[in-house]
């Protein structure tokens, strides 16, 4: 079956900016994202667990995104901003898709 | 006084909730992998915010409104204004805090810690003692104005990045916890005596016991906070920590007497100025002042004041408040 | 009657469960962070279900099983069987809506909300009206049938892709709420007057709470639901989405005289016919239907009626009710 | 005494506790999409250690402590040390399993089932049938010291791999149910009838209630356990999981005997010894037997002893310790 | 340490539909699967979040199987009409495994 | 937007086990590591699901680190023994990363 090749960008991010940076993937109009939860981590700031937690604060989600290879540059630069500040990692890798019209 | 003081302190500490709350903390320290998952975590969360928030309606459509209860917002808020240039000053004479971090941790003492009025409320309940119902009103009204404060203060210190938004602001007010307290409060009014009777068995006797499951895993969140946190409970932010609290509780007991509130009122007014935010707060100014260093603010206020207050400041607060008050 | 509808109108609209139901729509569209997790919904929904179902078990063992429980289950099957042909027909005639998204809107209000009827009991109990303990069991027989329905018309209407199979019957017979309903009604008649009291504090007492809290994620869900689907909105299908339960009413009133139910259970068949389903047809059609656009029927049976019936629909068929079997 | 037992054992299984169980597991057989969040599935397990935990303590602080308790802890840790012993042996004379597995299949036998302690207490709750508030602490005694003798035999067979290092046994006697058990038990004690008196409605009214739905969870588990653990119930293997519960009730009513209990407490200890961990051992073997298969001892456990105990053992149980103690 | 090359597909689908899938999977014997929660998302058929549901509908979840590369082309083949009609994406990048006669 | 090549090491394994593996994780001093739920799977070892569980026997967790290429094999080294008994499978692919200072 053909596939075609596209970027994967995985952002692990504090989850009180899930928000901002899902309100700014959606007025770039990219064609989809999809959120994931992260139980636990550490990072340069430290070591983190989401049990037992009431609010946002102390915990990471993980947003990612597929897009065009011609469009990524453009989304991190972007998004670079919002992360820069904050705690939290972004990486980029390739992934084959079947169904190139959808992205 | 000093016994009206003692006997409540011992009486507090042999409170389910309270040993819950020990239980939890040992439990942590020892390393245990007791946990209480998330989502459990925020459902005791809304329910007990929702139970309060109710039966404080309940009881304000039963005792009406008066002039106490715009004085007692208006203390509310101006000790929530006012705390964090307190707070900021105190920090920046004592500790080698950066301004941002300074301006951070004050933001915490100035807004209110729920869990903790939650505690004290039933303390209170527990000897008997009766309080204003719109007191959980006040509460909602501490929670936020304390970040305003915070972001002026770090702007003039330089070190605020950016002016905040009305995006930031919404996120700030429309926060979900006021939004169940404060919405509780008003279908208390609105829902009357009938309502009250209703929901009784959920929002009254089982308040207790989901209290209980829910400082079990505050005491495991104080734990994990107190070992990941230590570095920033070196002497003096350690002893702000202490202080702190007591220098709010002062100030709200002055604004308590020449508004007439009764001496429940009065402790509930005292353990608010003397709490810190936990919650709240702390998601705000990862949107609002990421610069600065998340954990010393929920250290300090978790980790110290919020078990300083639970075990201790409660009924000191109280023995004052009916010695002032009384 | 105008004024038997008015007043427990009002009523209706005071009781804390609406209250909460609008406070959670209210957050919504004020976009707060306020969210119920996922696995604490769903243990809210297991706790009514349970609840409910147990409830009408011990009552049934109670009253006993007569004529009447056959004649209204069969009425509610006919309901559920029927009104998919008559929505389908209205959509049709009414709206632009391609024949297997009609189909599949149709499939919603041919089932039933369990929510709904779940608040029109909550609502008879307040106003002390009684009702027939088998109208839990109405309300099982009416979930699945619907579903039926619709690929029928599906398939007649050349938009059903390929005939259901053993597999998908499986299931939507065997749909979780489905079981947990039915089974806790076997169970309610099987563990008696005993059973009963233990279980008091557990499914009676702390019912009201509980829906307050399922109530206020209702409306948290309705609020997204109506914004992110704001564009099926549009005139023909929202005020189909209005009439709908009316007419569903009308029938099922019409069916409950015959059968000689109770003004209670009168309401209840009338609530039932008039309420579509938004949690397990959705899912059904999902896999029955996958061509169909899932956010059409969502957003008519959710944003629309749901809210419809709870606030107007409920004080309204149980006027009617009281008119038509009192 | 046949008649003590078949009455009872009847009643039984027409409680609503054993009946939600049946519907999990035809659920789960029918492979129905009913599903307990696994949030919530240990909030409830939480709430049930806590309430059993705590009001044993309230009962060890209104009974006093008595030589009897230190007699029945001792016999409860002699049990769960020399149960592995036997279980094995017979496991290795009747089956083809593997020493490591044979090894780590006993230490669930000679562990506790902690949900079947609790359904015992509530079968005697609702029999009036009263026991000692220690036997909680027998049943936390009684959790972890099987692990220690499956290592031991796991050695000697040449089995284990490495010596259980100081972290394992943290892990196991740390182990988060354990601490809340034992937490609560000492909270119980300390906090006294006031504290019992507040706590009563969430600990005491609603412990039926919760327990239904945990065991309707349960029964999923079950069903779920069974049909993937299908390989291991070959006639040798299965016979062991009904016939070693038989054999642990024995000496568990032959050492209630000289300690004096209750005929309650002698029923409990009896259920103690017939029950097989499900949970905290078979986390524990994990680490400290790797090579063992995990799904034989938890499909013996978890997919026969417990439904038995559950549904004969403890009417059974109850009838045995009526005769001897009575 | 010696590391052997797969291929790792990622099915995001609606989680009504998960059951289906896996079904599919255990039938084709592949060696293994694993199931992922997701918290939200957005893609053409609009934006979704998972707190709050009580049933599966509006909801998605993440099958992850890592396959050999000859099997890849028939599981996509397979999977390929399940997910057509259905909201969903599917992606595959290359991955090591470190235990090659596990997979 | 300049980005450096990393690798990404991914462990399924036994939630049991998840302690040990984050506490090696720590010693090693890796600069990061992420946990990620899983709700159900399939292996060798048979298929699991993690509703209804009350402990954490029976269920697994996806641990991800991101680290230096030239770390990779000791990592591999040091964690194959912890997993090689037990329930679980581990694999590795490139990323990208866009701030290399941080990892
Ligand atoms: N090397 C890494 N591998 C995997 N996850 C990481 C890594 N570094 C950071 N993270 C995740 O990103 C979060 C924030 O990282 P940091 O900003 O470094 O504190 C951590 O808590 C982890 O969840
Ligand atoms: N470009 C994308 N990147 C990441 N996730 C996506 C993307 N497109 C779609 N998704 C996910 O797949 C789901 C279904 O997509 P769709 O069928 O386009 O509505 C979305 O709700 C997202 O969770
Ligand atoms: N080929 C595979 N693809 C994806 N996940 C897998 C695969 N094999 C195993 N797993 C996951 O790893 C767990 C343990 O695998 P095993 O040790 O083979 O039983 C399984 O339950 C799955 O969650
Ligand atoms: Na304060
Ligand atoms: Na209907
Ligand atoms: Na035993």
């Amino acid at each position: 079956m053909e596939t075609y090749l596209k970027k994967k960008v995985e952002i692990i991010i504090e989850a009180p900016l899930m928000r901002r940076i899902i309100e700014h993937l959606e007025a770039r109009q990219v064609s989809g994202y999809s959120v994931f939860p992260v139980l636990a981590g550490r990072g340069h700031e430290g070591s983190w667990r989401a049990d037992g937690l009431v609010g946002d604060t102390g915990r990471m989600v993980a947003v990612m995104c597929i897009v065009d290879a011609t469009e990524l540059d453009l989304l991190l630069e972007e998004i670079f901003p919002l992360v820069q500040q904050q705690i939290g990692i972004v990486t980029v890798s390739d992934v084959q898709v079947i169904r190139r019209d959808h992205f | 006084m000093l016994q009206n003081f003692i006997e409540p302190a011992l009486h507090n500490l042999t409170s389910p909730a309270i040993l819950f709350f020990g239980l939890g903390l040992v439990a942590s320290l020892l390393r245990s992998d007791l946990a209480i998952p998330e989502a459990t975590a925020k459902l005791l969360a809304v329910y007990l915010l929702l139970s309060i928030g109710f039966r404080g309606g309940t009881e304000l459509a039963h005792h009406g409104i008066d002039g106490r209860m715009l004085a007692a917002l208006g203390a509310g808020a101006a000790l929530s204004f006012a705390t964090p240039f307190a707070a900021f000053a105190v920090l920046r004479a004592t500790t080698t805090l950066r301004p941002v971090d300074a301006a951070a941790v004050a933001a915490h003492y100035g807004s209110i810690s729920i869990v903790t009025f939650i505690a004290a409320s039933n303390a209170l309940d527990r000897q008997s003692i009766t309080y204003e119902g719109f007191m959980v009103g006040v509460a909602a009204a501490m929670e936020t104005l304390a970040i305003v404060a915070a972001l002026l203060i770090a702007q003039r210190n330089g070190a605020g990045s950016s002016r905040p938004t009305a995006a930031l602001w919404r996120e700030v007010i429309l926060n979900g916890s006021v939004v169940v307290l404060i919405g509780a409060l008003f279908i208390g009014i609105v829902s009357g005596e009938r309502g009250a009777a209703l929901l009784r068995p959920f929002t009254n006797e089982l308040f207790p016991g989901f209290l209980c499951l829910f400082l079990l895993d505050m005491g495991l969140l104080v734990g994990r906070g107190l070992e990941q946190g230590r570095q920033h409970l070196a002497l003096p932010a350690g002893l702000f920590a202490l202080g702190m609290p007591l220098l709010g509780a002062a100030a709200g007991g002055l604004l308590a007497m020449p508004i007439g509130l009764s001496p429940g009122g009065t402790a509930l007014l005292m353990t608010l100025a003397a709490s810190a935010s936990y919650i709240a707060v702390p998601a705000a100014l990862r949107l609002a002042l990421p610069d600065a260093n998340p954990s010393i603010g929920l250290t300090l206020s978790l980790g110290v004041t919020f078990p300083f207050n639970l075990v201790v400041g409660i009924p000191l607060y109280t023995a004052v408040a009916a010695w002032i008050a009384g």
